[in-house]
């Protein structure tokens, strides 16, 4: 059950169960209240509570999945932009598996990478990392080779990610042969064999944002025919 | 370029790949001119453009002022072209950047200069009084156009506008107001549309100069996307009298002359299409304003017949 | 009064929002948190930069008021902490002052109203809701609620005032201007008056704010 | 490492204090009943303003080729406001609504439709001063937003006051020829009725005002308000004429094809002594006081137990933990109050003229603040500065 | 429009500035007092009014009043510079005319005689990587065509008592004089020293003496200036 809360409204906190407080929710320094501070549907579960919004500026949180630009190195450091206009993190040429100082990534600027972000305190530089610390290995992270980057909405590329068997993925499938990541920073990369495919592959997941998932099928196919596939 | 915005490696071949093929990311042709949607607002002289995502209004507005003094037999006509971060964050408020520079450039070039508006028709008395005409242009959304968008939106609006009448009697004037008299509409004499043409060179330069197979690409009414991957621009003016306003291509990829003068073609079809959509929405809007007008002197004041 | 609201309307920003509200219409954009210039930069907090464009003319000192005024209202409102060192760009654009250039109550009022819409629709981190409204004082001590321009221009004084909002009630003063001839009891009457006001126009936005969440979610539909 | 670093507690002097922790110092004072600038809370600082002899047409002015017309010199605490008024003339567009034959031959056939305006306090009929408020810093460029917004904000509730009438800024325009005896005289209009200039044509002055701000030290409004009120008072207006010689020349012109003739731009001369004083709307003139609203903070007045008792004294209200305090001045009170009135109040202490309320502002304070407003205002027109 | 300035309210357009008549007899007189003044270097201490610190948030400040010419000048400094690194502190004078009298032209003749009078005189070695700002306010002058120099030299003692009074370091105090004559304005240090002249006379001198009997005299002059600056400054005001 969800119900839309905006800021200034009460929040129905459990008082007997301990909750973990999610995004959308502040405790505000003065008071110690735990307030709404975005627009968006409760969800109050009995382990956690939080506020599902939509957004478009992508705010880093440790652990989430990026996709990122390249736009500069400064020694062993590369700059990279993981949306127009925001400040650019850092990823070490270290946070690369097998990395050394001879063994360096070969990133240029304009580059396409899928990271991890590593640490996200808002008051020191933002790092991100091509390696997955657990095995040491490169956990599919790394440079994207050719295919094609698209902007989506932040709920949507949450939805995306977070639902392996999403109606749209596998509507997907049914039409071509295509790899994906999905940046929780609402940049989805994706790459089929023919330029076509990776065009139409995209726009439907881009027009679908917008309809009801009754009608992805519907949406895909008409992509699919205006490019005469 | 702009500032702040990141194109990867990828993007930038599908995209010259796909230009290759004769594709657009949009779904468009290469030769393609966006759909253009034109609102007219209540007030004479509003008017809301939309060129696919990209949108400008136009606000046209007069008022009494004096005349230059080596000019004083016209009145004066400013467009303002300020361009604030709303449309984007790559632009900076009250700094103007390069590509704010030609855009205000190729607006003044196509609309004022080429003399759309008859100056000599704002004079009320000579070296003393005369119509100030301003156009103020507020860039709301962009992706890309900006130039052919708000040449629309200007040309619309003047068009469109109706400044107050006034009677003139001796050294006074007496400004009517919209209830006392109809307003009356300024002196256009040609409509100059404007449309701004793409150059890519998927080949690279040196193939561009030296090589024989003129492989170079030319699209209209790019995007923000395909403008930031651009190699070269031309912007055309021209109006439905075939007559060429403006010709600008300042720089960039070394283009055919023959490629030009096609474009000059294409300008001119676009040109003609665009002006009677104006010109209808223009005879509409007439017609909607004069049926409420005409029921209004009906119930109010029987006195006044209209024709 | 009529009043028109619509966000999520501009696609190069993070959020915006349009107010047709009477006479007056706004259209607020807002980029943020984004990168700030070293001279913007603030250690601990978010810097606010607001621009207030006219609808005809250049700006001037006359916009440059309203942008501290509506720095005023806004400063107490968003929580800054959560974006320390970044840059809040709220750009402003009068499509329809509805008023004369000496007036300023209606433009302030809708573009508060517009500019609450528009940092919701951006998601930026927000204390508590709020909402203003403009009155004027009539030559015959009548108060106006949302006073039309050619009443504004006979008014005896004109006002603006805005309420932080919680659970839909109007709760704690966040701003006040009045400018004119006016008596004490007037302006009493004028706050009281306000904050049922401005609880009305928030149910609308209310209703707004769900058109949108409905909107950004219609794919789990 | 066993060995456990030590926590010491610092010391800091009040001025350092001060800097680093404005709120802190801020509420450690007001604990013990004291605000930082030695005022008790509802106590406001003196102002001290004479008409600094700027002005031409200044008593203890040598210097009589000034073209100031009107000044004033403010010394508050250690902030000094320097005003001076200037003029300059500007022809007046005569349009239709205005009485004379030309126009009534036109509005005529018009009358009928046009609404008749009734009320006199129309906005329309009040004169605006353009100011320009500069505050010394050490620093030279373009004017800082808080010099923008005091002189919007003084241009806005100044011509909202309606403190000073358009009529009263009328040139009543003399001409200057050669009487019978061929000597050169000046005619005016208030001597000689017969006298009249071409009917058509209209001067007004403007007035502009220039703030200089040296030891800015609190919020200005208050200051620069009351400077330009006092400067006004003094201002005198100088009679004007113009040449019979130059009076009404066409110049005939051809341009490009187009005939017509070009107005003369008359040259207006001032006259060196004769002078009218400005009239001001007397009653419609307020004074402006500022006041801030802040909470105590329970935890430092806690602190210092032993001062307690006195505190109780000096805020004797009810209930409330937050007080009003007046005048705001220094760091500490501007970076501290995030509550903030401010309210201007005509001379007789019936109606307001402005009032901005920043923050959360409860119902009594604001009624405190008006109360003190009033008074202050009548303390001030008494002092008749 | 590249007139219009929107960060400052300037009113209407077209308008024209206060053009006042021919000045009347009566000032004339006055004026022959003055010119009979001029000659005496006592009298015109006598009549000179000077404080010292009274802007708080400068350095140094000092404000001076002679005969219908009010001058404040305000130090801001030794403050850090940014940006390159230099090794002298860099001194810079701005002039504000409050009276709307003193051209651009002459503005800046000013400034560069007070920058240049003083950058011999302030210390400059002693604070590397730092800006002197010398703030002048003209609130009040008298008559500026005839004593457009005087001005000058009032600025200039005004000048050296606000450096006084900020601490900063100079060698010498300056003391300027001027010649009505002449039209001459001379600043000196210690005994006799020149510093800085500006002469704007329209006669032309028949042989050098001439001009040496104006230095010596304002030379004499200006030791009394510099007498009573000193008397003024230990009187510990």
């Amino acid at each position: 059950m969800s119900t839309l809360i905006i800021p200034g409204d009460s929040i129905p906190i459990n008082q007997k169960s301990e909750q973990l407080i999610g995004p959308g929710l502040h405790i505000d320094l003065n008071t110690k209240e735990i307030i709404p501070i975005n627009s968006g549907l409760l969800q109050n579960g009995n382990k956690s509570i939080h506020i599902e919004s939509n957004s478009k500026r992508y705010i880093p949180q440790t652990n989430d999945y990026v996709i990122g630009t390249v736009t500069g190195s400064f020694g062993d450091i590369f700059r990279v932009s993981l949306s127009n206009f925001s400040s650019s993190v850092s990823l070490s040429a270290m946070a690369f598996p097998n990395a050394s100082k001879k063994n360096r990534p070969n990133l240029k600027v304009g580059s396409l990478i899928y990271a991890r972000v590593s640490n996200a305190d808002p008051i020191v530089d933002i790092e991100i990392e091509c390696i997955d610390p657990t095995t040491g290995k490169d956990g599919g992270f790394g440079l994207l080779e050719d295919g094609f980057v698209f902007d989506v909405n932040l709920a949507f590329a949450r939805n995306l990610l977070f639902d392996a068997n999403h109606p749209i993925l596998k509507l997907l499938v049914q039409k071509c042969k295509f790899e994906i990541a999905i940046g929780l920073n609402g940049k989805i990369w994706i790459k089929t064999d023919d330029l076509k495919y990776t065009l139409a592959c995209s726009k439907s997941i881009q027009n679908c944002q917008s309809v009801t998932s009754t009608r992805f099928k519907e949406i895909i196919n008409t992509v699919f025919k205006e490019l005469g596939l | 370029m702009a500032k702040g915005i990141e194109v990867s490696i990828n993007e930038k071949s599908f995209v010259f790949d796909a230009l290759k093929q004769g594709i657009r990311l949009d779904g468009r042709k290469l030769e393609d001119f966006r759909n253009v949607d034109i609102t007219l607002g209540d007030e004479y002289g509003y008017v809301d453009v939309r060129l696919g995502k990209t949108r400008v209004v136009a606000r046209i507005s007069a008022e009494i002022s004096t005349p230059f003094e080596d000019r004083p037999f016209e009145g004066l006509f400013t467009v303002s072209t300020e361009i604030s971060p709303m449309a984007s964050a790559m632009f900076e408020n009250q700094r103007q950047s390069d590509d704010e520079l030609l855009i205000s450039r190729a607006i003044e070039k196509a609309v004022r200069r080429s003399g759309a508006l008859d100056l000599e028709s704002l004079c009320i008395i000579a070296g003393s009084k005369c119509w100030s005409i301003r156009a103020d242009v507020h860039f709301l959304d962009y992706d890309g156009g900006f130039i052919d968008a708000s040449c629309i939106a200007v040309m619309t609006g003047l068009q469109h506008f109706r400044k107050n009448d006034i009677t003139v009697s001796g050294e006074q004037i007496v400004i009517h107001s919209v209830e006392e008299r109809e307003p009356v509409e300024l002196s256009v004499l040609h409509v100059p549309i404007c449309v701004t043409f793409a150059f890519f060179n998927p080949e690279g330069v040196e193939e561009n100069i030296k090589g024989e197979s003129n492989n170079e690409i030319y699209i209209v009414d790019t995007t923000l996307e395909e403008d930031l991957l651009k190699d070269g621009v031309l912007t055309v003016a021209v109006n439905k009298n075939r007559e060429v306003c403006q010709i600008s291509k300042a720089g960039g990829l070394p283009m055919d002359a023959l490629t030009l003068m096609d474009c000059g073609r294409k300008a001119y079809d676009i040109a003609v299409e665009l002006t009677n959509q104006i010109k209808k929405l223009l005879e509409a809007d007439y017609k909607r304003r004069n049926e409420g007008i005409q029921y209004k002197l009906r119930a109010e004041n029987d006195r006044i017949t209209v024709e | 009064m009529s009043i028109q609201a619509d966000t999520s309307i501009l696609n190069r920003v993070d959020g915006s929002a349009t107010l047709k509200s009477g006479e007056t219409e706004i259209i607020v954009s807002v980029s943020g948190p984004i990168e700030a210039k070293p001279r913007q930069e603030l250690p601990t907090t978010s810097a606010l930069d607001i621009i207030i464009r006219p609808d005809i003319g250049i700006s001037t000192t006359r916009e440059k008021l309203l942008e501290d005024k509506l720095r005023q209202v806004l400063t107490p409102v968003i929580i800054g902490i959560l974006y320390p060192r970044q840059l809040i760009q709220i750009t402003i654009q009068v499509l329809q002052s509805g008023e004369d250039k000496e007036y300023t109550s209606k433009e302030l009022s809708t573009i508060i109203n517009a500019t609450y819409l528009a940092l919701i629709d951006s998601n930026i981190g927000l204390k508590v809701s709020f909402a203003a409204e403009s009155f004027a004082i009539s030559t015959d001590d009548e108060i106006i609620t949302a006073p039309s321009r050619s009443q504004l221009k006979s008014s005896k004084s004109s006002h603006i005032v805005s309420y932080e909002i919680s659970n839909g009630k109007a709760t704690k003063l966040l701003f006040s201007d009045s400018i004119g001839t006016f008596s004490e009891n007037q302006i009493y009457q004028i706050l009281d008056l306000a904050a049922t006001k401005v609880e009305e126009t928030h149910q609308i936005f209310r209703k707004t704010i769900q058109d949108k969440i409905e909107k950004d979610f219609i794919w789990q539909l | 490492m066993s060995e456990q670093p030590e926590l010491k507690l610092v010391d800091f002097p009040p001025a350092v204090l001060a800097r680093i922790s404005p709120e802190l110092s801020l509420q450690r004072h007001l604990a013990i009943g004291l605000r930082p600038n030695l005022r008790t809370f509802e106590e406001f600082k003196t102002v001290q303003i004479n008409d600094g002899g700027l002005s031409r047409y200044s008593s203890t002015n040598s210097n009589n080729e000034s073209d100031v017309l009107g000044s004033s010199i403010l010394r508050s605490g250690n902030t000094t406001v320097i005003c001076t008024i200037r003029g300059g003339i500007i022809e007046e567009d005569i349009l239709g609504e205005n009485n004379n034959e030309d126009a009534d031959a036109v509005n005529a056939i018009f009358a009928k439709d046009k609404e008749s305006i009734i009320n006199q306090e129309n906005l329309i009929d009040s004169a605006p001063i353009y100011p320009i408020v500069e505050i010394e810093r050490g620093r030279n460029g373009p004017p800082t937003d808080e010099e923008m917004n005091l002189s919007q904000k003084l241009y806005e509730t100044f011509l909202h006051s309606k403190i000073l009438s358009k009529s009263s800024l009328k040139v009543k325009v003399g001409l200057k020829s050669k009487n019978d005896k061929n000597e050169i005289e000046i005619l005016y209009n208030d001597e000689n009725s017969e006298f009249q200039l071409g009917p058509k044509r209209s001067w007004n002055y403007i007035l502009y005002c220039k703030f200089k701000i040296f030891s800015r030290s609190g919020p200005l409004f208050d200051l620069i308000w009351i400077s330009l009120i006092s400067a006004l008072k003094q201002t005198k207006l100088p009679y004007a004429y113009i040449d019979e010689n130059a009076a009404d020349i066409k110049i005939p012109i051809k341009m490009t094809g187009n005939f017509g003739t070009i107005r003369e731009q008359y040259a207006i001369t001032c006259d060196d002594e004769k002078f009218n004083n400005l009239i001001l709307n007397n009653e419609e003139i307020g004074y402006s006081s500022n006041f801030g609203v802040i909470s105590l903070d329970k935890n430092v007045s806690n602190n210092n137990e032993e001062d307690e008792k006195k505190m109780e004294i000096d805020i004797n209200d009810e209930n409330n933990d937050s007080i009003l305090l007046v005048d705001l001045e220094g760091e500490e009170e501007e970076i501290s109050c995030k509550n903030l009135i401010n309210v201007v109040v005509d001379s007789k202490g019936e109606n307001l003229k402005s009032l901005t309320l920043t923050g959360n502002i409860d119902k009594s304070s604001l009624q405190k603040a008006i109360d003190l407003s009033k008074k202050r205002s009548k303390f001030l027109i008494n002092q008749e500065i | 429009m590249s007139t219009l300035d929107r960060r400052r309210i300037l009113g209407p357009a077209n308008v024209k500035p206060l053009i006042f008549g021919l000045s009347s007899s009566q000032s004339k007189q006055e004026n022959k007092i003055e010119e009979e003044e001029e000659e005496d270097i006592n009298s015109q201490i006598s009549k000179t009014f000077i404080k010292t610190g009274l802007i708080t948030n400068a350095n140094g400040s000092s404000y001076l009043e002679y005969n219908g010419n009010i001058i404040s000048v305000s130090i801001y400094g030794p403050r850090p510079v940014r940006g390159t690194f230099t090794e002298k502190t860099s001194l810079d004078v701005h002039l504000d005319d409050n009276t709307e009298t003193i051209s651009d032209l002459l503005n800046k003749k000013f400034c560069n005689y007070i920058e240049n009078n003083f950058t011999t005189v302030i210390n400059l070695n002693k604070y590397p990587k730092s800006g002197i700002s010398i703030f002048i306010n003209v609130l009040s002058i008298n008559n500026f065509q005839k004593y457009k120099y005087k001005l000058l030299s009032l600025i200039s003692d005004a000048t050296t008592i606000a450096l006084i009074n900020s601490g900063i370091e100079i060698i010498d105090i300056v003391s300027s004089t001027f010649d009505l004559n002449s039209n001459t304005v001379i600043s000196f240090i210690k005994s006799n020293e020149i510093v800085g002249l500006l002469s704007d006379s329209n006669k032309i001198y028949k042989d050098v003496n001439d001009f040496n009997k104006i230095i010596k005299k304002l030379g004499n002059d200006s030791n009394i200036v510099k007498n009573s600056l000193i008397n003024y400054l230990m009187s510990g005001n």
